[in-house]
């Protein structure tokens, strides 16, 4: 469908940046988004508490002036944790999309450049992994190598890749049949060169949106894997994992249950609106988006 | 009292004026046409008259048909209206079926709709309609699906679909534009027929003068959302006042080149010989042999310094994959190209660029030709890395030499390829390609995209320069006239083969096989028809 | 302030469930929660404890039986004698007692299951119970002699266990999936992941008044158990898994909490093999480290006794040594100082999945890292742990209960997990063995403990509680836990 | 028969990655730390008593013959025996699929029924405050993990309200309606977020579909705009609606794992969960098998539909 098309205008940074300002998604997108992330910058140098300090005769403080959103179980600031779990959600997501990307992108432009077995070789290996529901071969990866949140990190960014190979296929593939491509080829450019100086800086648009939604899952699938202890290990907080230790206590202490989740749906949802933003912005025809 | 009265309509998106004052009647049973380039505001003032407009667009004036005014109509009786009293016809057949439902039930779909019958009823009507546009339903059933008939079969069903119900006003928005010049004759003969059989009015959208004279009573010219020009038709031809309308009857009448004699040598710039590209098509079962698909099949050719050779041919001929395999970007099945020589697909990857240095193109696409992130500067220059030994300094300058060979400011250099109109592009792809000095340029439909009134100049842009470098071309294009303007030799292709060749306006004036003589037949010739039309009023 | 809100919320609760939750009309049966799932129901093949609260004393009996209180008494013998030198025992069963697949149970079967049980191919996961044993003969058919090969003051003890329940050479290979035993109840069906039926065995020998059905559903997710019980899905938790709930039971007149001991003494295990907690004095700052209480209140929400060595606080024979290493951070500083590591040192503790050892050791890591000793926390699976830790012993430290009871035995073994060597320790354990008086057990135990607490060998934590939570109509259940099992025998219903 | 020819290479490349796949799957699997024997017999178990243990579950043979084994099992339908339980692997997983399957069949169905006629209303009301408002709460689903979702859904109907159970499944032989109530909660937190989904490709299909040129020729033919909608709008949005209904069913088994975890419902998740606690190897592998299988099985039969909804297709895989 339209999601390769490259046809029609386009415009300089600098439109780009007007037309930014004005939309509405990528305002409050990068609102949330930057407010989470000086959040996760902040708690290098400062959180209210001491998160790996424990304080257990003031275990399961409800909400007050001292502690903003109250204390856990073994009495620790559930905002100080809220912040740098926002630091460790942030930074598997960023290496998990980072591997996807370094991999995937190249992968996939390759096996559009090439036109050997070879590019079936990866496209097919591609189908292969996508057959594999993404989260069970995390649990399993996990399961192998320990849960940790390096394990997170790759597990979430393997399946990255065939994310990012087909993207940048298919986008390969739609501009290899473009005419600039005929034109520099016939200017005697390698494909290699063709791939570097053409292909790549024209996907990276739909790169760019993309990363943002799978960067969003990726905090999604970090907190799932945390949820069920296979993620962000102790001593280092992760709102997954605050969540799932909140389950036994939210029927009494329902704060517990309540704000890790909040902060998790705020940097998802800022995320996906900063990505349906830049796609309005990079290309009107695909407005509608999803 | 006229069929269909169009007042001081204004139309606009917001605070984007689009139609300025139109006035335009159509009398019941006659036929006008509207005549503009791409974005006069034709196709709107027709779906304005149709009502089918977003509801984002403001209305004022009148719109009167058979004396009711349909901006002060509801919508259900718009929707009584539509389809039954006025039909449409629209520009792209590929794109205007439903793909996933029958021709039959589309066409039955209007008829259930306004006559309110079974889809049993419908049946024999689907049958006679279906028939009557020329698609004998024992040969194209009803059950067929869209995607099974050619451009121009999905045309027909489109026009079934239009005259269903009779209509008393038929519009046809560009109905032939996206058509083959062949198919496209059999189409307005069809549509010509019809209204006059339905007793319909029929208003003709369309961009070619030489369309529009044969086809109409009273021709009315749009130029940026007023109608500039009306009048009957021989009339019109006959004493054009508005400089715009001068302008594109200018543009659509074919001055011939001024034949440069140059004669076959044993030294060619371009020999081509026995050239075959052929696709291996899907298996129709497991076991069945590969079938190919011959796109290019057996062709020889050779091109002379210097000399500009046409290669003329209808959508699907294999034009396009012959340029492709010349220019080296595909390799041939059998067959050779020698190119200064030498076999193109012998040589050493270095020796290719040497080759490729003398061969550049331009392609049909002034959008899709350019990288839209870079320059124009480094665009241009893109082929100069085929040149040795240039300084930072030199392709510079030669950048600046080739944009102003073109008719462009060296300054132009520093601005991105949107900046420019589409005829400028062109240019600029023209730059591009002579950056080099090379000795031959494939053109492939290097004119198709852009509106007539440009057209010319890019042909004499061209023109003038292989008289100035020496250069050859081999020019590739579906337009007849186009082809008959820049080019010394023609090149007719029919199925992937050469069906004929010779001098071109040998060629034009007494084409020899059939193919070239129901090419030349099919398009349309704006003196002959204005010949024909004296001839008839006398 | 805090206090009020949560106890106006419990009321509005309560009232809720009060009407939500329908009058259960004369009650013969009870659905108990339990955490883990049974692998299979032969309790002679596997060691999962899942297993015994099953099938223990309901399912399956053997010669003798440990009651509530830990205390050995006859079960299918009704009684024995034992020679002078404690080499020979005698045993006398009961008559008429039959198998639930109808088949007779006699002193054939005795020597059938224990002969098994010790057999070259024998897969009984507490196979060194019957080391003692030189052979077992039939009498007659009621009457069992049992031979040891040396004195074993734990013999009749060790008969008691699940591992050495009486089984049909018929039915005892299919006793996994199908189990056969003499026990009061018999197998109904196993719904896997989900729940384990028990009804009334009508074969039954003795007298025992027993509920008609017994439903041991699976909940292993502690906030699904509280869901349960609240819900009225379950009648009992006899281990129930989430501490940090006990107090909203407590606040509902519904149910009745018991928090009695378990034979679970939750260490620290330290191992003691590897730099540098080879030096005693490491071992000992890392003592000095632990705040026991806090690890209590933390981990457990307070249930659970602090110990001082690896011995159950209500076994008559238990020294309280926690004064042995009171929380004392400066002390511990001083002692790794000494021990050379003034800047403290690195290492890892591995924490396999229950919440004790999870929270426990968060927990320890905090108060680890006062004194200068980074932890790093690895969370492992029952799986790794066992090849990791206890197998390899390739571990710095973890956390683990170990619920099998009187087993301070362990560590006079050669090759144990944590690698402690003590000759002084199994002289003590040698003697114990030949010992059968009470008294002189007791000291030569009490000298056990003193020694472990000197040598600092693990972190000697708490005694796992047994945090039971059951409807408080519901009688019969077990305060403690003594062995693992969910002894149904005695469960009723009030009204 | 072109299209029949196509899936038979379908199913022919289907099954090849299925093969495959068995040997990723069985590979990774050894390499799983943690012995079974080890982990049935505990802390106390003696060496011999170990080997014993091996022996008998067919540990001890040689990687390949027990890869081979395996496969030429699954064949005849034979799973293996767990090494837990001693049941038939198979009966172990139909057992469970009584309740995954309903389940994923619950939610899917619930997430289908929510998410068209909110992504037609939302389309046809393009930029209107009902398309905004349905796109501002599927943003908000997308972004909701499903299993604080279901946290919630706990805290507010079943200890709150006490309108359904916590947890657990009640068993279908304790009635159809017992059983439905068990996973009606699982099923909407499940199909929120899968709802919020498909609802926006719906709607971007259907805007797609609604600015093709033969919705105009409808248009032009007098049908109204509700007629054209449905008759030709609808219809068509559904082709790429199906694509990611196939791709969604493999979130749908990734969400059903946690679910099932969350609910405590005795599901094929929960034992995933617990085969890979035990090292019951052998359970896990054929799961793992099982759910790729149902992965590749699902966008077989998308494919199907597929050319059943769209007469294209046939064209199209001549091409």
């Amino acid at each position: 469908m339209s999601e390769f098309d490259f046809q029609g205008e386009r415009e300089t940074w600098g439109d780009l940046g007007r037309k930014a300002l004005r939309n509405r998604s990528f305002f409050i997108g990068a609102l949330i988004t930057g407010s989470v992330l000086f959040m996760a910058l902040l708690s290098f140098f400062w959180t209210p508490f001491d998160v790996t300090a424990l304080d257990i005769p003031n275990k399961l403080h409800w909400p007050d002036a001292v502690n903003w959103l109250g204390t856990d179980h073994f009495g620790r600031d559930v905002f100080s944790m809220l912040m740098v779990g926002a630091r460790n959600s942030i930074a598997v997501a960023i290496v998990a999309v980072s591997i996807g990307m370094a991999i995937g992108v190249p992968l996939g432009a390759a096996a559009a450049a090439s036109r050997s077995w070879g590019s079936d070789v990866i496209m097919r290996t591609n189908d292969f992994i996508f057959a594999f529901p993404s989260l069970l071969l995390a649990v399993l990866f996990t399961a192998i190598f320990g849960p940790s949140a390096i394990n997170a990190m790759i597990a979430i960014g393997i399946f990255n890749i065939p994310v990012f190979a087909r993207l940048a296929h298919g986008g390969s593939l739609a501009l290899w049949q473009r005419e600039f491509i005929l034109s520099a080829q016939t200017s005697g450019k390698s494909r290699v060169r063709i791939t570097v100086e053409h292909i790549m800086p024209n996907l990276l648009n739909i790169l760019i949106v993309q990363g943002t939604i799978q960067f969003s899952l990726g905090i999604l699938i970090e907190a799932g894997l945390s949820y069920l202890g296979l993620g962000t290990q102790p001593p280092d907080p992760s709102w997954g994992k605050m969540l799932s230790e909140a389950q036994t206590m939210m029927y009494f202490a329902s704060y517990l249950a309540i704000f890790p989740g909040i902060a998790i749906v705020f940097a998802v949802l800022g995320l996906n609106l900063l990505g349906d933003g830049l796609r309005d912005i990079f290309d009107p025809k695909l407005r509608r988006g999803r | 009292m006229s069929l269909l009265e169009i007042k001081n309509l204004c139309l606009s998106f917001g605070d984007i004026e689009i139609l300025r004052d139109i006035d335009l009647t159509i009398e019941a049973g006659e036929a006008v046409g509207l005549v503009g380039e791409s974005g006069s505001g034709k196709s709107i003032t027709s779906l304005a008259a149709m009502r089918l407009l977003p509801p984002s667009a403001k209305l004022t004036g009148e719109i009167l048909f058979d004396g009711r005014d349909l901006l002060a109509l509801g919508e259900n009786d718009m929707c009584r209206l539509r389809g039954r009293d006025m039909a449409m016809i629209f520009q792209e057949p590929m794109t205007a079926l439903n793909p996933v439902k029958s021709i039959g039930d589309q066409i039955a779909e209007g008829l259930r709709f306004h006559l309110g019958i079974s889809r049993r009823a419908a049946e024999d009507k689907v049958l006679r309609l279906l028939d009557e546009v020329g698609l004998p339903p024992a040969r194209f059933s009803p059950h067929r699906y869209p995607h099974e008939l050619s451009g121009g079969q999905r045309q027909r069903v489109v026009i079934a679909i239009a005259i269903a119900m009779n209509p008393k006003l038929l519009i046809a928005d560009e109905p032939t534009t996206a058509l083959d010049v062949t198919t496209q004759a059999v189409i307005l003969d069809l549509l010509r027929e019809l209204a006059a059989e339905h007793d319909s009015a029929l208003l003709l959208i369309t961009h070619d003068l030489a369309v529009v004279a044969q086809m109409v009573d009273r021709i009315a010219v749009m130029k940026d959302g007023e109608i500039v020009e009306r009048g009957k038709t021989l009339e019109f031809f006959r004493d054009m006042q508005h400089p715009y309308s001068k302008k594109l009857l200018a543009a659509s009448k074919v001055k011939p080149k001024t034949v440069s004699e140059i004669k076959p040598s044993d030294k060619p710039l371009m020999a081509v010989k026995d050239l075959t590209r052929q696709y291996r098509l899907p298996r129709q079962n497991l076991f069945a042999p590969s079938r190919y698909l011959k796109a290019v099949n057996d062709v020889s050719f050779q091109i002379e310094a210097g000399e500009s050779v046409g290669l003329v041919g209808e959508s699907g001929c294999g034009k396009s994959t012959l340029a492709r395999t010349l220019l080296a970007l595909n390799k041939p099945t059998t067959g050779k190209i020698e190119f200064l020589g030498d076999d193109l697909f012998r040589l050493s990857r270095h020796a290719l660029l040497e080759k490729r240095r003398n061969m550049q193109v331009v392609f049909q696409d002034p959008y899709g030709s350019f990288n839209p992130r870079h320059k124009v500067g480094r665009l241009v220059a893109e082929p100069l890395q085929l040149v040795k030994n240039i300084s930072k300094l030199g392709r510079n300058e030669r950048v600046a030499e080739a944009l102003m060979h073109v008719g462009l400011k060296a300054e132009d250099a520093d601005k991105y390829p949107h900046e420019f109109s589409g005829g400028q592009r062109q240019r600029i792809a023209i730059a591009r390609a002579i950056i080099t000095r090379p000795k031959l340029i494939v053109a492939d439909e290097p004119v198709s995209a852009l509106d007539v009134s440009i057209r010319e100049q890019v042909l004499d842009l061209l023109n003038e320069l292989s008289v100035e470098q020496g250069l050859a071309y081999l020019f590739i294009s579906h337009d007849l006239h186009v082809v008959r303007a820049v080019t010394d030799r023609v090149l007719v292709m029919y199925q992937g083969q050469i069906v004929e060749h010779g001098a071109t306006a040998s060629v034009f004036d007494d084409p020899q096989h059939e193919y070239t003589k129901k090419l030349l037949a099919a398009t349309p010739d704006l003196q002959a028809t204005l010949q024909r039309l004296e001839k008839e009023r006398v | 302030m805090k206090l009020s809100k949560f106890a106006l919320r419990g009321a509005t609760a309560l009232a809720m469930l009060a009407m939500a939750v329908p009058a259960l009309a004369a009650n013969n049966s009870v659905t108990l929660g339990m955490v883990l799932e049974p692998t299979h129901l032969d309790p002679t093949a596997g060691a999962a404890a899942a297993i015994d609260e099953v099938v223990y004393a309901n399912l399956y009996e053997g010669l003798t039986r440990i009651d509530s209180k830990g205390a050995v008494q006859p079960a299918l013998a009704k009684s024995w004698t034992v020679s002078d030198d404690g080499l020979t025992y005698t045993f006398m069963l009961e008559e008429g007692v039959k198998f639930h697949d109808g088949t007779d149970f006699n002193a054939d079967d005795v020597v059938f299951s224990l002969d098994r049980a010790r057999g070259e191919d024998s897969v009984n996961a507490q196979k060194a119970l019957f080391s003692a044993i030189d052979k077992v003969e039939a009498v007659d058919a009621s009457t069992v002699k049992i031979t040891l090969s040396q004195a074993n003051g734990s013999m009749l003890f060790n008969l008691g266990w699940g591992d050495a329940v009486m089984v049909a050479p018929e039915s005892a290979d299919g006793n996994k999936a199908n189990p056969v035993g003499t026990g009061p109840f018999k197998f109904v069906k196993w719904v896997k992941g989900d729940r384990i039926e028990l009804a009334k065995s009508d074969t039954y020998w003795g007298d025992a008044d027993v509920l008609e059905k017994a439903t041991f559903k699976i909940i292993s997710d502690p906030a699904a158990a509280f869901a349960a019980m609240m819900a009225g899905d379950v009648d009992g938790f006899p281990n129930f898994p989430a501490p940090e709930n006990l107090d909203q039971f407590r606040a509902d007149p519904r149910f009745s909490v018991v928090v009695g001991s378990t034979e679970g003494e939750t260490v620290l295990a330290i191992n003691n093999a590897k730099a540098p907690f080879d030096n005693l004095k490491v071992r000992q700052a890392v003592s000095y480290a632990i705040n026991r209480q806090s690890i209590i209140d933390g981990a457990m929400f307070g249930n659970g006794t602090p110990i001082g060595s690896h011995f159950a606080p209500h076994h008559p024979a238990y020294v309280d040594l926690t004064g042995a290493y009171a929380y004392d951070p400066e002390k511990a500083k001083a002692l790794l100082a000494e021990a050379g590591f003034p800047d403290g040192f690195d290492a890892e503790i591995k924490l396999p999945p229950p919440s004790y050892a999870r929270r426990g050791g968060e927990i320890i890591a905090a108060d680890l890292k006062k004194v200068g000793i980074n932890l790093k926390i690895i969370p492992v699976e029952w799986g790794p742990w066992v090849k990791d830790v206890f197998t390899e012993t390739n571990f710095d430290l973890t956390i683990v209960s170990h619920t099998e009871p009187q087993d301070i035995s362990i560590y006079a073994r050669e090759k144990y997990y944590f690698n402690y060597k003590s000759d002084a320790f199994k002289g003590v354990m040698d003697e114990l063995n030949k010992t059968t008086d009470t008294d002189g057990r007791y000291k030569l135990l009490g000298e056990a403990q003193q020694i472990l607490s000197d040598d600092a060998v693990n972190g000697f934590l708490f005694q796992l509680a047994k945090t039971g939570v059951w409807n408080a109509k519901l009688n019969g259940l077990w305060e403690n836990s003594p062995v693992q099992a969910n002894d149904l025998t005695g469960v009723s219903w009030s009204e | 028969m072109i299209t029949f020819i196509f899936f038979l290479r379908r199913i022919a490349f289907s099954s090849v990655t299925l093969f495959v796949a068995s040997i990723v799957i069985f590979a990774i699997i050894q390499i799983l730390p943690g012995d079974p024997a080890q982990l049935i017999l505990g802390m106390n178990a003696q060496a011999d008593t170990l080997a014993a243990l091996r022996e008998q579950m067919g540990l001890n043979a040689p990687f390949y013959s027990r890869y081979f084994e395996w496969v030429l099992g699954i064949m005849v339908g034979d799973f293996g025996t767990s090494y837990t339980y001693s049941v038939p692997v198979s009966e172990l997983i139909l057992e469970r699929l009584w309740i995954s399957l309903p389940l994923a069949v619950m939610a899917l169905s619930l997430s289908t029924l929510i998410a068209i006629p909110a992504g037609v209303i939302a389309a046809s009301r393009h930029n209107k405050w009902p398309d905004v408002s349905i796109m501002g709460f599927t943003q908000l689903g997308i972004a909701i993990p499903n299993f604080w979702f279901a946290m919630l859904l706990v805290l507010v109907f079943a200890i709150k309200l006490q309108w359904m159970p916590a947890g657990g499944f009640a068993g279908w032989d304790a009635g159809i309606g017992a059983g439905i109530l068990s996973l009606t909660l699982p099923a909407i937190a499940l199909a929120l977020p899968q709802a919020s989904i498909l609802a926006r490709i719906m709607r971007s299909a259907l805007l797609d579909v609604l600015a093709e040129d033969y919705m105009r020729t409808a248009r032009a033919k007098g049908l109204t705009e509700r007629m054209t909608l449905w008759r030709h709008g609808v219809r068509n949005a559904f082709i790429p609606v199906l694509t990611i209904l196939g791709l969604q069913f493999s979130f749908l088994i990734a969400g059903t794992i946690i679910i099932e975890n969350i609910f405590y419902l005795p599901g094929l998740g929960r034992l995933i969960f617990q085969a890979i606690a035990q090292r019951d190897l052998i359970v896990l592998q054929g799961l793992v098998l099982l759910l790729v299988a149902a992965v590749i099985f699902i966008n077989l039969l998308v494919d199907a539909a597929y050319a059943m909804v769209d007469p294209r297709i046939k064209r199209a895989y001549h091409e």
